[in-house]
């Protein structure tokens, strides 16, 4: 295999080629969503359209085409994954002082009969963890992270001791450090730098994960409070 | 008054949402008119998409040369005085992954994902400040939804 | 041109990889400006707000309840590090998301309060920075496309395009929505209402800041015509 | 080499008409039909993800779609509960 | 000369004359509206007396930060003098000092937890957005002249001539900002109108308000001289004093005879303006 | 070295106006109401406003310290309580200014 | 023969795609757009397949039934809460 096909030296015509179509599929996109953002009534339909308005933007950043652009993929989907879950709590927390039912609220239970929520959870769960380890990094930790949460989701009994939350959050920060340390080490001690790989990919890996995976807790709407 | 009536109305939170939306549309407008330029020498281009792929690479589409912890892969970083061991991690592959390649030649992805691969050398090394911000970014909003959740939004049962 | 015409003396890089940070007189000022609003807020306990109530002689005190101070101080804290650390970034990609951490650091901070009000401007403001990572990261993307770098220390070498100049007003746009500025203001001075002092200083500490700083990225793009 | 472009210009397509049918499709005024509708133009970007051989971004784009529309479906049930008028 | 005795210099003569001007100014307002005024030097009394007055600090208010504030304020303000006059260096170290004077009069007003404070605080949050786009007409001054160096900006206009005449919609804008932050009954200045008491000085007593007194005068004197310096070029101190008693008393006449404006309508006036003033003077530099 | 010298002028102009301010509570107790002309105050401003100005004058004296001099007094005649010191401060700025100007013309 | 040539699992899974995303555009009850959802996933997936990268599509394919049952999860979800809430409003009027 020649070094051309490995890394060519400059970006392959294809790619040029469907650069204007791409940034004007982005433009429209963003504008579409934009124009409904700016005319809609409601502020949980505002909500869901700007999901549209940042898939304009990982249209823009994809059709650069390169690996650099692949990599900023990624943080331009985790910052939309990110605010959409701050912002829509935000708005909910928002509504119920408004409505003022913050203690009588009770949310109606799950309670199908799905056949598929008996067997499918732990199967699915065990698959998508294991690939998700074996990719560790972020795609592996929204991979076991998706699978943890479709197991919490449907699977966990009711209730979360508030207790496990903060533990679970925890171990996931001490991931972030791990990462953290792992990224200093690949400057301080380039020699170390599979070390440094590890620590980072399974680092990420642990957090993303565990952050997702509460994420399924949340959908649950049940919360058991310990005594303070 | 009919301006100070305007201007009152842009005060208010609700609008601007709106407004905002409106001013970005217009500029992304502009966009369809500005002549559009692409520069081919980018930083880490990478081959012809599916060119890897047809060439039936058990590595495909993230091969990029290189022996694992012996020989560098190739990469075109933007400063390469700045990172030493330059390459390396996109040339290793961990044991696992190397008994994937072996058997099949369409995993290229998963094996370039787990541990080691050029994505891992960008994300990590690299660009690897990039990352610590996109975790922190995605903590900090995990960290104000659960504190959300955990005392306004969620049921408690208070036991 | 040379990065020294806009923030004075150059002093210096810390080179991460790809990414590195420079320090120039001007940023260097800012950077400190931002590390020591930081530790005084790290230190600082919140006011209280007495206000007297309408029709008896009582007055009410409104305070910041002590699981709200803890988090609204972490909360803060990152976002002084975070403004700090955007003051002296040299590369386009890292800056942009130092300033949506900013963004989302910022809603958190009002999040934590009961106001309906305020809360409802957090949740604007939130949509807006939503929004604006379209024009942000696309902004930098275009760039990107359009020069083949995104390091600041080698963009201020490339002559300005049109395609550039378009670019950079996204990207401006961008800024301008996730730190929550003029004229979107509005929802911004609204979150301002509630208690916590030290907290809400930060936000606006943070914006003003990443505007100042967006100002001379700006520049670094478009070489203005005089030169 | 054809390949590509039909890969590409079918998400190209499905993004545009998505979006479209989430701005102004039949019956977006129900949240849930908007929020079902946002799909298509997910898989017409994963699609172009696909185009460029960006496949880690497309396993993360594809986790992160469920994740984002478990957090939508959970904020419009949640209103709905509530009897919210925004 | 020995650049610690040049900085504490340039400090203490910003001080006075800031101070003298501030007075100045009163004087001036109060003569149009046919009232005798206090002397030209009771700004600066005012100064001194706080500093012999007692130090209270109110119950509510946010601790270290309270204090910290003014320190920051000062600091700020010596940076400019040393930036400014002292060293020349660059205009947008200038215009980052004006962005954190902001944040200080915003953080001064809410720390205290006093009403009148929280209401300067939102002010100076909401004035924020105008006030920053009018001191980013030095932008425009960097177009034309190509240099942030106020060295380079001086030599510039020795060379071209004077600023003021190639870009006159610049000059006039940032004469909105000069009236935007005087002190006395400013049409704009909404952050420290008489309908809040002080502002977000209200609650800052004794030594503590003595140390933001300092700072308005150096702001003060600051904020006309970087309007001299950048659109008259290099001027001789007497001629400096000369031009800002002329400016000073041109914006007590401003302030005397106009009302002062809603925040909203203030700060949209000023966006307006520096709207119209951007566009003309970028339409004035490429097409003139 | 200029800049010393206009540090010199401005607490001159500041100590003035202060003892001014002192000596003229201390001189008149009531608010400004009589229109007369105070001949002390009179003098003084004359003689600062032709000392600050016409300082080439007096070869003799340093004209920096001739200046400060001036200032002073200047500053105490202008300093004086409100309403006070204004007819006198325009007179004397009359008298200098005339000596200034006749002294252009005559060089 | 020109027909034939477009029988490949590209072009049918696009049109798979296609006849998907209109389906869940056109079709107004959100249990119907589940269904169609379906097809658009498996045409996605089957893309992905002609692409070759057999890992992506697995994921893909994983995720499928998961984001169905989300969907599922949340659409029953609602119907109960809207056919409560009639049923209250109509209680409601009764009383009336």
């Amino acid at each position: 295999m020649t070094a051309s096909v490995l890394v060519p030296t400059v970006v392959s015509p294809e790619v040029v080629s469907l650069y204007i179509p791409a940034i004007f599929t982005g433009l429209l996109v963003g504008l579409i969503g934009l124009l409904a953002i700016s005319y809609q009534k409601n502020d949980l339909h505002a909500l869901i359209l700007t999901d549209i308005v940042s898939l304009g933007m990982l249209i823009l950043v994809a059709a650069v085409g390169t690996d650099l652009a692949e990599a900023l993929i990624l943080p331009g989907l985790v910052v939309e994954l990110a605010e959409i879950l701050a912002i829509s709590e935000i708005l909910m927390s928002r509504e119920m002082r408004k409505m003022d039912k913050t203690v009588e609220l009770i949310p109606l239970p799950l309670s199908f009969n799905m056949e598929i929520l008996d067997t499918a959870p732990t199967f699915l769960a065990i698959i998508l963890i294991i690939y998700g380890a074996f990719l560790s990094g972020f795609t592996g930790g929204a991979i076991a992270g998706g699978g943890i949460l479709f197991y919490v989701l449907s699977k966990m009994t009711r209730g979360v001791p508030s207790n496990t939350w903060e533990g679970v959050a925890g171990a996931s920060a001490i991931a972030w450090c791990l990462w953290i340390v792992g990224f200093l080490i690949f400057f301080v001690a380039p020699s170390y730098w599979l070390l440094a790989l590890f620590l980072a990919a399974f680092g990420i890996f642990i957090k993303v994960a565990f952050k997702v995976g509460l994420i399924g807790v949340i959908g649950r709407e049940e919360f058991k409070k310990d005594k303070e | 008054m009919k301006l100070g009536r305007i201007w009152n109305s842009l005060a208010t939170p609700k609008n601007i949402p709106k407004l905002f939306s409106i001013i970005l549309g217009l500029v992304l407008l502009t966009g369809f008119i500005v002549p559009l330029t692409y520069n081919d020498h980018q930083l880490y281009p990478r081959p012809t998409p599916q060119l890897q792929i047809s060439e039936k690479d058990p590595l495909a589409p993230y091969n990029r040369g290189g022996i694992p912890l012996e020989e560098p892969g190739i990469v075109k970083a933007q400063y390469p005085q700045f990172a030493l061991s330059e390459g390396m991690v996109t040339g290793y592959l961990s044991p696992i992954a190397i008994g994937v390649s072996n058997t099949t030649l369409y995993f290229g992805t998963s094996i370039y994902s787990s541990p080691g691969g050029l994505i891992d050398e960008i994300l990590y090394y690299s660009r690897g400040f990039d990352t610590i911000l996109e975790s922190s970014i995605l903590m900090m909003a995990f960290v104000i939804a659960s504190w959300v959740a955990l005392h306004f939004t969620m049921r408690r049962k208070e036991e | 041109m040379d990065l020294s015409t806009l923030g004075g003396q150059f002093l210096g890089t810390i080179p991460l990889g790809d990414i590195v940070l420079y320090l120039t007189t001007f940023n260097l000022f800012m950077f400190g400006a931002a590390l020591v609003f930081t530790a005084i807020i790290a230190m600082s306990r919140t006011e209280s707000q007495v206000e007297a109530e309408f029709g008896t002689l009582n007055e009410r005190e409104k305070k910041v309840s002590k699981d709200e101070f803890k988090i609204r101080r972490f909360l803060s804290i990152v976002c002084g590090l975070a403004t700090a650390g955007a003051m002296i970034t040299g590369d386009l990609f890292n800056f942009t998301l130092f300033v949506c951490l900013i963004g989302i650091v910022n809603i958190g901070i009002v999040a934590a309060v009961k106001e309906v009000d305020v809360l409802d401007s957090a949740f604007q403001y939130g949509i807006i920075a939503m929004i604006a990572t379209l024009p942000l990261f696309g902004g930098a993307a275009s760039i990107l496309a359009t020069t083949g770098t995104i390091s600041l220390l080698e963009l201020v070498n490339i002559p300005t395009s049109a395609f550039m100049l378009f670019s950079s007003i996204l990207l401006f746009i961008g800024v301008a929505g996730e730190s929550g500025v003029a004229p979107f203001f509005a929802t911004k001075a609204e979150m301002f209402r509630t208690a916590g002092s030290p907290f809400l200083v930060i936000i606006h500490l943070s914006s003003l800041l990443v505007i100042v700083r967006i100002i001379e990225i700006l520049l670094i793009i478009n070489k203005p015509f005089g030169i | 080499m054809f390949d590509i472009y039909v890969y590409f210009y079918t998400g190209v397509l499905l993004v545009i008409l998505g979006s479209i049918a989430t701005a102004i499709g039949p019956g977006v005024k129900d949240p849930i039909v908007r929020t079902l509708n946002t799909e298509i133009p997910s898989v017409g970007v994963s699609l172009i993800l696909l185009t460029y051989n960006h496949t880690i971004a497309l396993l993360t784009f594809i986790a992160a779609t469920v994740i984002i529309m478990m957090i939508l479906l959970r904020a419009i049930v949640r209103m709905e509960e509530l009897g919210a008028e925004l | 000369m020995n650049l610690m005795a040049d900085i504490l210099l340039n400090v203490t003569v910003a001080f006075f004359v800031g101070s003298i001007l501030l007075g100045l100014q009163r004087k001036v307002m109060a003569r149009i509206q046919m009232r005798p005024g206090p002397p030209i030097i009771q700004h600066m009394l005012h100064t001194l007396k706080f500093f012999i007055k007692e130090t209270v600090f109110p119950r509510t208010a946010a601790m270290p930060f309270y204090v910290a504030i003014t320190i920051i304020l000062c600091a700020i303000w010596v940076a400019a003098v040393i930036i400014g006059p002292v060293t020349h260096g660059p205009l947008l170290l200038l215009f980052a000092i004006f962005a954190i004077h902001k944040i200080v009069e915003h953080n001064a007003g809410s720390s205290s937890g006093s009403p009148y404070g929280k209401l300067s605080c939102v002010r100076a949050v909401f004035s924020a957005a105008a006030e920053l786009p009018l001191f980013a007409v030095l932008i425009i001054v960097f177009i034309q002249t190509g240099t942030m160096d106020l060295n380079g900006i001086i030599a510039y206009q020795a060379e071209h001539g004077a600023l003021l005449f190639t870009l006159p919609l610049t000059a006039m804008i940032f004469i909105v900002l000069i009236i935007s932050k005087s002190y006395y009954y400013s049409p704009l200045n909404i952050t420290l109108a008489r309908d809040i008491v002080s502002g977000f000085e209200t609650e800052h007593f004794g030594t503590l308000r003595g140390f933001i007194m300092i700072s308005e005068a150096i702001a003060w004197y600051m904020l006309l001289w970087i309007f001299l310096t950048v659109f008259l070029g290099a001027l001789t101190p007497i001629e400096y004093l000369i031009a800002m008693v002329i400016l000073t008393a041109i914006v007590g006449l401003i302030n005397a005879v106009t009302p002062i404006l809603n925040p909203n309508h203030s700060v949209m006036t000023e966006v307006t303006l520096a709207f119209i003033g951007i566009v003309g003077s970028l339409l004035m530099i490429f097409f003139l | 070295m200029d800049q010393i010298f206009y540090l010199i002028y401005v607490l001159a102009f500041v100590i003035g106006s202060i003892i001014g301010l002192v000596l003229s509570y201390k001189k008149y107790t009531e608010p400004f109401i009589r229109k007369n002309i105070d001949t002390a105050a009179l003098v003084i401003a004359i003689i600062g406003w032709v000392l600050a100005l016409n300082f080439a004058l007096i070869p003799v004296i340093p004209y920096y310290i001739s200046i400060t001099v001036g200032v002073f007094l200047i500053a105490m005649v202008i300093g004086m309580r409100p309403g006070y010191g204004r007819y006198e401060t325009v007179i004397g700025f009359a008298v200098a200014g005339i000596i200034w100007i006749l002294r252009m013309v005559l060089s | 023969m020109a027909v034939l040539e477009f029988i490949n699992i590209t072009y049918v899974s696009a049109a798979v795609v296609i006849i998907g995303s209109v389906g869940i555009i056109a079709l107004p009850k959100p249990i119907d757009k589940v269904i169609m959802f379906g097809l658009l996933q498996g045409g996605f997936i089957g893309m992905i397949a002609a692409a070759r990268y057999l890992d992506v599509a697995m994921a893909a394919a994983i995720f499928d039934p998961i984001s169905t049952v989300i969907l599922l999860i949340g659409i029953t979800k609602l119907d109960e809460i809207r056919k409560k809430k009639q049923k209250q409003t109509q209680e409601e009027g009764f009383l009336v």
